[in-house]
């Protein structure tokens, strides 16, 4: 399983703050949004251009390796402070 | 070293008295403090509302932190931001850091607010009279994080 | 823009809060404290005694502010700096300054405090079990001064 | 009239604070300065190097012009904050 969530404008577009997916042996970030977009065009807005990806809670490019368990995030550019 | 994400205010001179004691032998203190302002370049904002990764946010907040001390010699390093909903005036963020040198204690506060907004993971809604939005990244606040990565 | 040379300690939350109130539409606040350190680079210090030319240490103080507001977009600032014997651990100096923007903050207040240390009318003797002495300037301190003089 | 004063390790050192003297038409503060060293060698403090001189509360050069009811000082060079 995969818990991937999504935070600021990206979570309202998306009407959704986190879903559970089954790991089905995806390598990296990248694979697993391609099955996302599969589901429907509403998980575009995941290929634009500044969506920040984490990994285990770190902040990594879309070529990153993932693993069963792992939890994903994509969230806007960060505007805190 | 110490981080907290609270909803909650909090007391500015508490804080800084805090750090003082901790910081005794150090002779400087710098404190950094953000509010919540009235307006933005269009209009009035009556309020933000403050989202964060909880978990993530902790861990960034204190890699900030160390990375700080690792550059600088520093005694105390405090970070508090808040979340939640913040009506204009309010605090949002504090960092208190303390070192033996005024010098250090200035640039590893600048260095730990640039960063800060560039990394950690808080995104920011304002309601206006015009309605409620998402806070868009500044390309300002990019270029002052990323003068600190050259050295 | 307000300046105080005193023998009294201050309570710095205080001050910060006093200087909230009046910069409420500027977003960010930085402080400055110097303390008094138990310790030079000889022996632990047991007291400082600091001296000022009384006048002419206010103009300076003035001057640095009002230099500082033609510099950078400032709100409010502040200086306290006091005089007379002081224990190790006690304030010496506050600089508090507001900004709409958080560089022009930091900026300004590591301005005042290198102007400060280099052109304001203090002098320092510190006791020690060596006995008394009076302080010695800083190259350190003339070049972080040097550096503004530039821009 | 000029009053001179003194702060620092050079008050110390000259062991007075302030000292009121006849202005006798001196044209700059070296011209000031040559006639206090006249008075006695303890004076010569005030031609050591890093001294530094206001005249009327500004900090200024040992060719600054003086004029009678000036307030003069010299002192070490500052040490606060």
């Amino acid at each position: 399983m995969l818990r991937i969530r999504f935070f600021g404008s990206i979570r309202e577009q998306l009407q959704t703050s986190s879903i559970d997916v089954e790991y089905a042996g995806e390598e990296t970030v990248s694979d697993l949004m391609a099955k996302l977009i599969e589901k429907g065009e509403r998980w575009l807005i995941l290929e634009e251009q500044d969506v920040l990806v984490a990994v285990n809670m770190t902040l990594c490019g879309k070529d990153a390796v993932i693993n069963s368990g792992d939890e994903l995030a994509f969230f806007p550019p960060v505007t805190g402070g | 070293m110490m981080i907290t994400v609270q909803q909650e205010d909090f007391d500015h001179g508490r804080e800084y008295e805090a750090l003082r004691e901790l910081a005794n032998r150090d002779g400087a203190i710098v404190t950094f403090t953000g509010l919540v302002r009235d307006f933005n370049s269009q209009c009035s904002v009556s309020n933000v509302v403050i989202e964060h990764y909880s978990g993530m946010t902790e861990k960034y907040l204190m890699q900030i932190c160390s990375d700080a001390k690792k550059r600088w010699n520093l005694g105390q390093v405090r970070i508090i931001h808040r979340i939640g909903t913040l009506e204009a005036f309010e605090q949002i963020v504090f960092v208190g850091v303390s070192s033996k040198h005024r010098q250090n204690a200035f640039e590893a506060a600048q260095f730990i607010m640039d960063i800060l907004k560039t990394t950690a993971p808080f995104w920011k809604q304002e309601t206006t009279a015009k309605g409620t939005q998402w806070v868009k990244r500044k390309d300002s606040d990019e270029a002052a994080a990323a003068k600190w990565s050259g050295a």
